[in-house]
């Protein structure tokens, strides 16, 4: 549908979202613990990017740092976030509070937790319209039907009254859908919308979300650990382990040509439909680092079937190396490098590889 | 002009022939007369003069069973009744003719005591009344003046019946009553036309303080004028207020430890006479902050034959080694374990549990074991009221009702008074006192009559049936501006004469 | 809602007759012969008898159990022997005075509670917070008579600013009463302040840290909105019930309290009657307080529904 | 598909649970919610069937009835040629043939017993081993699930969510049985593990000729691990096939579109695929709708599928489905469309 | 199992007890500190208090405090405050935790048998715990107490009468939790008896909350045996118990403030002990159980 738009030479649209090299802790300054790490990412106008992980990779505080929501034991120790090329961390409290839900907004990842049970959906969602835009109330209610009507919930003005519980787990995300673009935000942060839903649904989901930022031209953040929902929801995709952004590119270069041995082995631990059934899973060994006691090195050399010595010593950087446009991997090995396809010791003896 | 008077107890229903403890009956005083009263106007020791109120004079006759009282004319009850022959008739027929539409059975044995000793009473015109006894009785005026003996309003007597006629007192005497909140307070406003003359304050307050320290915050604060019965502690803490004065009353009464004649060890009167001489009395003085003096034999001061009993009567004093002789003379085997009953509270009896901690220590130095048993006041009468059970060995009581009359020695220590009748509950027995008391009661001169008393009570002091122990010196805290409260060896306060500065 | 008060209501009924059955049972242990202290110990044994017939004394245990229950029907709850008055009208006549300090102490402690408990979830961590914590543990810890006796030595010994006892002196008036009534509601409230103060700032935190707290702050809701539009509200269910159990609690802490102050509710009543052996008024001052404490969480149950959609509907 | 000789299979004949709902001042039942509502399947020894469908479908309370854990109402289950209620009665013969194990290791191993203490205990109850012999009896079991012997002194808290489903697999080994329902074992854990659990459980099939009643939810998973898969909606069974047949040529527009909702991780596939949309809401458990279950979802339906429930008809030997329209050449057609380019 | 080997390797959580995170957990060492003073001080009490705790001497009564030889002073018989404060602490722990321990047992039973059981036996055993629940606390204590006349072990009884319906309400409460927990229904999968089920599954998962109730219903208990001896409902004089020493300074409140505090300052002590450890122990235990229906 959209080949064109992440086709290698497309230039890329400005930016709205800009993260450099964000680092997030807890604890104390001496015993802190780094959850995010260097992580940089833009997002331009319009634009999806998918971030994928692991569960405790750091995807989630990731987002909460970027819309300033994280508990009051975390904080951002480094690096920076720029809306639409303001810095964020210069922000008031009150200037960061109008910004949250017009400028950036949340769809979070369990709905039923993420509406208050106490408040009927309609009193949710007109919330901020009455009480910080000086809606009236009809006309918030208005605006409520039509967002309402706009995510595909029937019978919307009826529904307003209904508390979060009284609706099923598809029509509560939608109803955080609807919450989230009520603002037209300039960028939608979805993290992991449909991780709850079955199949049938979180299809349904993707697809509008999807829709909505194309007619609402908002840019788009997806978490989710499903590659499969990046592969059809991004544009970009950033692959996350250990608090640290390990891949980034274009969503065909990360599919068609996966360059950090961690992607590589991600795709081939999971069954896939347009696969022969009875292929033998090739899984990663092993379980990812606690944050609290992060390896030397590459966190993923524990893990990685092409460790090298250098590996265990060194961290590598983020970088282009010689994939091009966009397209950075952290790995100093860097095994499928096109400079480099003389096969590393190792990969052939590991066998699934391919 | 108000007076504020702390209660360190609950108000009681105010029925005077019902009620037994002196918070009720000295609240009974403000309300009712008696037809003899206690002349309560002048201080120092020794027991008050009786002199008339609603009788304005009496006779004995020769065989000294009929008395014959002239009653006051022009006297009024609060509700408007005349106060008559027939009025004091219908109070005694009340206490005495089952028949009677009046008859009260409560009333009737509380106060037996006094009827026990009538076998008639009769209203002879409307100003003569008499009263014969069932045998001569020289102690009855005595009696008469106690406060239970108020006369009450045959009207109210006849319209409220039961527990309704505390609530509805009505009497002749200077306060009548305003406002009654149940238990916690009472107000009464002056009888103007009262016969003693017109009250000189308007209103009397009654408050229910119970906590003591909050009692003496009160009067510190100046909610309460007079604290009629003090503690050692609220004397302490308020002498040192510039405005209040404490006052002794130094009424008659004695606490002690009454013994069993039938127990084990203290049937033995030697054994009685160790117990008295092993307790320091002078630690319980000091326990009671010196409100309380020690008293080591039967005759208070305050009773009327206190100063012919001095030197006479024996005062046994805090001396362990004869106590330790006495003990071997027995020949006892230690330990000897002795079971005592004792309230665990109640107004007089706030210090109960310490005082038993002394004489356990002071009895466990001669080698004899006490050991306490505290009760609450009402389950401890009732568990002694039918005398002691052989494994009882005395209880901590005190006696403070009628403590002035030399009679008192009678209805403690003659065998006639041992239970069901009477409160002998020691069983103590000895026909020489015995004999002394009968004597005494009917003999018509006072010198010979005190005599013999006097006699009774060294007998008495020599036999040891109670382990005596103090008299409690009652004070009162008073504040300054208020006056008419003169220091008379009674509990109670004669209300008619009290006024404010 | 309605079917599920009805249904909460038929729940209370075995309660209150298991009560009923309790307090009977509790008269039938206590020692000591009523008709002893009613005639007083000069009194005849026929006289006792004639009074133990009356009274039922003298019928089988299940007998005197039904007489006790038919005359509970008709509003006796017997004689108070201290009091000389029917037991229904002693209470009757205190149970005000009671119910007064009661809700003033519910009252303080569920505001004060309250508000220090949002104020210290507000910055969990803080110096306030530790200094509130540290104050909620003294008051949840300490013997309220004890607090009742050092405030009287400070308010009412040292600097005498406050009557210590009793609920009025002199003329009384609003003013005058509201003097009284400070320090035992103080005493009384202390306890169930600290235990409120703790629940609205353990379940606020809760709830602050919820997804959907995040969620609204996700969308620009503003703090002051967030705290009393969204957590509050979500938090009040679990510090209802716990105000709900301080009501209990309250009732009964009024024996010691009302001791301590003099002041004149059916705790003080009980308590004397206690030292008496006034059977009938133990007992009917234990049934209606057992009876109150039934009803008042009859109340917050329906309460906790009303704050509860979950339940609202069903 | 039917097998004659019942001793080789485990039969699921028109099974049926309800839960009631209690309701009213007495608690009286007053309807009940029909969680399955008349399954019937066969499981050959040694094979795994996988058993999918959306949450609510049925699928965890059909496994655990089979076990007898959960009250069938009526139906019959027959497990290798034994009668279950037959089997309930014997003490310990039941769990000895089947076992269970869940998708929620966090929450289905005791967190007060030991790992060793865990496995030791099912070993010594159902006299397994003699006490003596215990020790290496769980060494050996450990070792079979791939955990290192000191893990048996660990508590699950100090445990990973694989490690502790290992542990929740070797404690349903320990009993030998010859068959296990696996109640969506792998979609609690991370990607990177399912992995290796699943290679696990496939080993063990393979030694131990293991028979798996596999429940999930995820198709690109039943498609990996399974023989046969039935496809479950609304308590009732929409579909059984051969893995490859089901795949290939979904017979039900239900199953049809549950696989064209499945993600694919490959851009090209994602961005190019038709996807048949499930408009309404799963049917109510309570108040099934009448007709087909799917009616309401199915954009093929028509009058007849409101009124009239449809069987399971064979399609072709060994595959089944319940669709009046299945052999219509329209609906054939649309669903063809969809699934190519999907399946390789 | 090529992955197995390599699965093992290097991950998962210490064996090791954190010993060092306790000692900075504040609550902790504080709550333990002051209970492991008053034991000590308790079972020690022959050998360092300095006098007699019953000695009397009227002569030399209500003492202030720093006199000469009696640091806290003397009550109203002249007794040596510290001392009878010593000797009271085996009374005060004795009654904190006896009748806590007991009444933790049997409606611990009950209630795990109410709520493993479920159905009309649940409903039985609940409405016999509504109703012994609809009696306030105190006001229960105080009935038995008084009924039973007053004394130690009277006092001990009604503690623990009061006590059982808290304990078998929350022992029933956390039961219905745990049954519905999946490894019970592997237990019950793995075809256990009944009886297994309920004491090895169950019960060790209900013990750690209801041990911190416990440990909190103990700080309740400390109170409510001082209030029950303070109305003279407790152990009889001379014994040295807080609650009779606060009740018998209660009445030199003016004029000896000392008599009253300090035991009571004791009393709290003690109960503060018991909370803070019981908090300490809900946060290390089970950090998620923050509720406290009190
Ligand atoms: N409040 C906190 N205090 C300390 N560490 C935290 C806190 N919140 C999260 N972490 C840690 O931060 C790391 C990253 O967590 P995060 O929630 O971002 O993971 P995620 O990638 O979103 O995982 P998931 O897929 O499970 O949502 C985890 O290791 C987690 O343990
Ligand atoms: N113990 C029970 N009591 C009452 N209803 C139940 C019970 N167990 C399951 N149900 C109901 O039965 C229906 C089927 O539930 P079941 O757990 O079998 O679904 P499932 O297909 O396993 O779903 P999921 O994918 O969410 O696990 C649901 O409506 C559920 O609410
Ligand atoms: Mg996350
Ligand atoms: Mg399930």
């Amino acid at each position: 549908m959209n080949a064109i738009s992440t086709s290698m030479d497309a230039v890329r649209p400005s930016p709205v979202l800009e993260v450099s090299d964000l680092r997030v802790s807890y604890g104390s300054t001496l015993r802190s613990v780094h959850v995010v790490n260097d992580v940089s990412f833009v997002v331009g106008r319009g634009e999806a990017l998918g971030i994928v992980g692991e569960s405790g990779c750091g995807k989630s505080q990731t987002m909460l740092a970027v819309l300033g929501l994280l508990p009051a034991s975390g904080r951002i120790s480094a690096g920076k976030v720029k809306f639409e090329g303001q810095d964020l961390a210069a922000l008031s409290a009150r200037q960061f509070r109008s910004l949250r839900g017009k400028g950036m907004a949340l769809i979070s990842q369990d709905a039923l937790s993420a509406l208050n049970p106490s408040m009927t959906i309609g009193t949710q969602m007109a919330e901020p319209m009455i009480h910080y835009d000086g809606m009236s109330r009809k006309a918030a209610r208005d605006r409520c039907i039509e967002l309402l009507d706009l995510v595909g919930i029937p019978g919307a003005a009826a529904r307003l009254g209904a508390y979060p519980h009284e609706l099923s787990g598809g029509m509560r995300q939608r109803v955080l859908i609807a919450t989230a673009i009520s603002g037209n935000p300039k960028v939608l942060i979805a993290d992991e919308p449909t991780t709850a839903l079955d199949v049938t649904i979180q299809a349904q989901i993707l697809r509008l979300i999807d829709q909505l930022r194309r007619e609402l031209g908002m840019a788009l953040v997806i978490i989710t650990h499903d590659l499969g929902v990046v592969a059809g929801v991004a544009d970009q995709v950033a692959v996350m382990y250990a608090g640290r952004v390990v891949e980034s590119g274009s969503t065909d270069a990360i599919f068609s040509e996966p360059r950090h041995p961690y992607t590589r082995a991600l795709l081939e631990a999971i069954p896939k439909l347009d696969e022969p059934a009875d292929k033998r899973l090739t899984p990663i060994a092993g379980l990812p680092p606690d944050p609290r006691r992060p390896p030397s090195g590459c966190a993923f050399h524990p893990r990685c079937r092409l460790v090298q010595p250098a590996c265990r010593e060194q961290l590598p950087a983020l970088e282009a190396k010689d994939a091009g446009n966009g397209h950075l991997i952290r790995c100093s090995v860097d095994p499928w490098a096109r400079s480099n396809m003389a096969p590393v010791r190792g990969i052939a003896t590991s066998g699934g590889v391919s | 002009a108000t007076v504020t008077i702390g209660s360190e107890a609950a108000l009681p229903p105010l029925d005077p022939q019902r009620t037994t403890g002196s918070v009720g009956l000295r609240i009974a005083g403000a309300i009712f007369d008696t037809l003899i009263r206690e002349d309560l106007s002048k201080g120092g020791s020794g027991v008050p003069d009786i002199a008339p109120a609603l009788a304005e004079s009496w006779s004995v006759s020769d065989d000294g069973l009929t008395y014959t009282f002239k009653l006051r004319k022009g006297v009024t009850f609060h509700d408007g009744t005349a106060f008559d022959a027939q009025a004091v008739q219908t109070n005694f027929d009340r206490l005495l003719n089952k028949e009677s539409a009046v008859f009260d059975e409560r009333a009737s044995s509380t106060m037996a005591f006094l009827t026990r000793w009538i076998a008639s009473s009769k209203a002879v015109d409307a100003e003569t009344f008499t009263l014969t006894l069932k045998e001569a009785f020289s102690g009855l005026p005595r009696l008469l003046s106690d406060r239970s003996m108020s006369i009450i309003s045959p009207a109210a007597m006849e319209k409220y019946k039961g527990d309704e006629l505390g609530f509805h007192p009505v009497g002749t005497g200077p306060f009548k009553l305003a406002t009654l909140e149940q238990g916690q307070a009472l107000t009464l406003a002056r009888n103007d036309g009262y016969w003693r003359g017109t009250p000189k304050v308007e209103t009397l307050v009654f408050k229910a303080v119970t906590d003591p320290t909050a009692l003496a915050i009160a009067m510190q604060t100046g909610v309460i004028d007079v604290i009629p019965s003090a503690s050692a502690e609220q004397v302490t803490q308020l002498s040192a207020e510039p405005d209040l004065k404490v006052q002794y009353t130094d009424a008659a009464n004695f606490y002690f430890i009454r013994l069993n004649m039938k127990a084990e060890y203290t049937k033995d009167a030697r054994f009685r006479q160790a117990l008295n001489y092993a307790v320091n009395r002078d630690f319980i003085a000091a326990l009671f902050g010196g409100q309380a003096v020690p008293r080591g034999g039967p005759v208070p001061t305050g009773n009327e034959i206190t100063a012919l009993a001095a030197g006479t009567v024996k005062e046994y004093n805090y001396d362990p080694e004869k106590a330790k002789a006495l003990l071997a003379e027995i020949g006892l085997k230690a330990p000897v374990t002795l079971k005592v009953l004792a309230p665990n509270n109640g107004p007089g009896f706030g210090l109960s549990p310490q005082l038993m901690t002394l004489i356990q220590q002071d009895l466990a130095a001669v080698g004899v074991d006490l050991q306490p048993q505290l009760l609450e006041f009402t389950t401890m009468i009732s568990t002694e009221r039918p005398g002691y059970a052989d494994d009882v060995h005395g209880s901590y009581n005190g006696w403070v009702t009628g403590a002035g009359s030399a009679y008192v020695f009678e209805r403690l220590f003659a065998s006639s008074q041992q239970p069901p009748k009477g409160v002998n509950r020691g069983w103590y027995q000895n026909a020489d006192v015995d004999a002394k008391l009968a004597t005494a009661r009917s003999e018509r001169d006072e010198a010979k009559r005190a005599a013999l008393y006097v006699d009774a009570a060294a007998k008495v002091a020599e036999d040891a049936p109670y382990l005596f122990l103090y008299q409690d010196r009652l004070p009162r805290v008073i504040r300054s501006n208020v006056k008419g409260i003169e220091a008379a060896a009674s509990v109670y306060i004669d209300f008619s004469q009290v006024s404010v500065d | 809602m309605l079917s599920f008060i009805a249904r909460r209501a038929l729940q209370t009924i075995p309660v209150i007759f298991g009560v009923t059955l309790a307090t009977f049972l509790l008269s039938q242990i206590i020692p000591g012969d009523p008709t002893d202290i009613l005639l007083g110990p000069g009194a005849s044994e026929e006289a006792r008898a004639q009074l133990r017939q009356a009274l039922g004394l003298d019928r089988s245990a299940l007998g005197q159990y039904l007489l006790y229950l038919q005359n509970l029907v008709h509003g006796d709850f017997g004689q108070s022997l201290t009091f000389s008055k029917p037991v229904s009208e002693v209470l009757a006549s205190r149970m005000m005075n009671t119910a007064l300090l009661a809700f003033a102490a519910i009252v303080l402690a569920s505001v004060l509670g309250v508000a220090a408990g949002t104020f210290a979830a507000l910055k969990p961590g803080s110096l306030r917070d530790r200094a509130l914590t540290v104050v909620v543990l003294f008051l949840n810890s300490m013997p309220s008579f004890w607090l009742g006796l050092l405030l009287i030595l400070a308010f009412g010994l040292q600097l005498r600013l406050l009557p210590v006892s009793g609920m009025t002196s002199g003329d009384g008036g609003f003013v005058n009463l509201l003097a009284h009534m400070l320090l035992p509601t103080l005493t009384l409230a202390a306890w169930s302040l600290a235990a409120i103060a703790r629940m609205t700032r353990s379940s606020l935190l809760d709830v602050i840290g919820s997804d959907y707290v995040r969620t609204a702050r996700s969308r620009g809701i503003g703090e002051w909105r967030i705290v009393f539009f969204h957590a509050l509200p979500n938090a009040m269910p679990a510090v209802i019930t716990v105000i709900g159990m301080q009501m209990g609690f309250l009732l009964s802490g009024a024996v010691m309290t009302e001791t301590v102050f003099s002041w004149p509710g059916i705790g003080l009543a009980m308590y004397q009657a206690i030292s008496t052996r006034d059977i009938p008024l133990i007992q009917g001052g234990i049934l209606l307080l057992a009876v109150a404490f039934v009803l008042i969480n009859f109340t917050i149950d329906i309460l906790y529904a009303y704050f509860n959609p979950k339940i609202k509907l069903a | 598909m039917t097998n004659l000789d019942t001793r080789s299979s485990i039969r699921v004949d028109d099974l049926h649970v309800q839960f009631p709902i209690r309701s009213g001042f007495l608690r009286r039942p007053t309807g009940a919610i029909r969680a399955v509502d008349g399954v019937s399947f066969e499981i050959p020894a040694g094979s795994t069937v996988g058993l999918v469908g959306e949450s609510g479908s049925g699928k965890s309370t059909t496994g655990r009835a089979l076990l007898g854990l959960a009250p069938a109402s009526s139906g019959s289950v027959n497990i290798f040629g034994q009668d279950l209620a037959a089997l309930k009665t014997e003490r310990g013969a039941l769990p000895r043939i089947g076992q269970l194990v869940f998708q929620d290791p966090y929450a289905s191993l005791n967190p007060r017993m030991t790992v060793g203490a865990t496995l030791r205990e099912a070993l010594v109850y159902h006299r397994i081993v003699s006490k003596a012999d215990c020790g290496a009896f769980v060494q050996e079991l450990l070792d079979s699930v791939g955990l290192r012997p000191e893990l048996a002194a660990r508590y699950p808290l100090e445990l990973s969510g694989g490690q502790r489903q290992r542990v929740a697999i070797a404690r349903a080994l320990a009993v030998q049985p010859e068959f296990i329902v696996l109640d969506e074992v792998v979609s609690a854990l991370d990607v990177s593990i399912q992995g290796q659990i699943l290679n696990l459980l496939m080993d063990l099939q393979k030694k131990r000729k293991l028979t798996y009643l596999f429940i999930t939810h995820d198709l690109s998973v039943v498609r990996h691990v399974s023989n046969q898969v039935v496809v479950l909606y609304g308590g009732k069974v929409m579909e059984i096939a051969g893995r490859d047949r089901l795949f290939a040529a979904p017979h039900h527009p239900y199953t049809h579109a549950l696989l064209s909702a499945v993600p694919v991780p490959n851009p090209q596939i994602e961005r190019n695929r038709a996807r048949i949309e499930v408009r309404a809401e799963p049917p109510n458990p309570i108040a099934p709708p009448s007709g087909c279950r799917f009616h309401k979802s199915c954009q093929f339906a028509t009058e007849e599928c409101r009124s009239v429930e449809p069987k399971l008809r064979e399609v072709e030997k060994g595959h089944l489905a319940a669709c009046h329209h299945m052999q219509s050449a329209t609906v054939r057609r649309a669903l063809g469309a969809g699934i190519a380019g999907v399946t390789a | 199992m090529s992955e197995a080997a390599t699965t093992a390797g290097g991950e998962g959580t210490k064996r090791s007890f954190d010993f060092g995170r306790l000692f900075r957990n504040g609550t902790l060492v504080t709550g333990v500190g002051i209970l492991a003073v008053m034991m000590f001080v308790a079972i020690f009490a022959d050998i360092i208090a300095p006098h007699d705790p019953f000695r009397a001497n009227p002569i030399a009564r209500y003492l202030p405090p720093l006199s000469p030889g009696y640091f806290l002073g003397t009550d109203e018989l002249g007794r040596d405050i510290l001392s009878r404060l010593m000797y009271g602490a085996r009374l005060a722990l004795l009654v904190a935790v006896v009748p806590t321990v007991i009444a933790l047992v049997i409606g611990g039973a009950v209630g795990l048998f109410a709520g493993y059981a479920g159905g009309v036996w649940d409903s039985i055993v609940m409405r016999i715990f509504d109703v012994m629940f609809a009696f306030p606390g105190i006001l229960l204590a105080l009935g038995i107490s008084a009924a039973l006349g007053p004394g130690l072990s009277s006092m001990i009884i009604a503690m623990i009468v009061v006590t059982i319906p808290a304990f078998g309400r929350i022992v029933r409460g956390v039961v219905l939790g745990v049954k519905e927990e999946l490894y019970v229904e592997a237990a019950t999968a793995l075809g256990y008896g009944h009886l297994r089920i309920a004491l090895r599954h169950v019960l060790p998962n209900v013990l750690a909350p209801v041990l911190v109730y416990g440990t909190l219903q103990t700080g309740r208990n400390v109170i409510l045996a001082a209030s029950l001896s303070f109305l003279g409902l407790g152990p009889q004089p001379p014994t040295p118990d807080w609650g009779q020493m606060l009740g018998g300074g209660r009445m030199a409140l003016a004029t000896a403030a000392h008599v009253a505090t300090i035991p009571g300052l004791a009393i709290a002590l003690l109960a503060i002990g018991f909370n803070l450890l019981g908090d300490a122990a809900r946060d290390l235990l089970d950090p998620r159980m923050k509720r406290d229906r009190d």
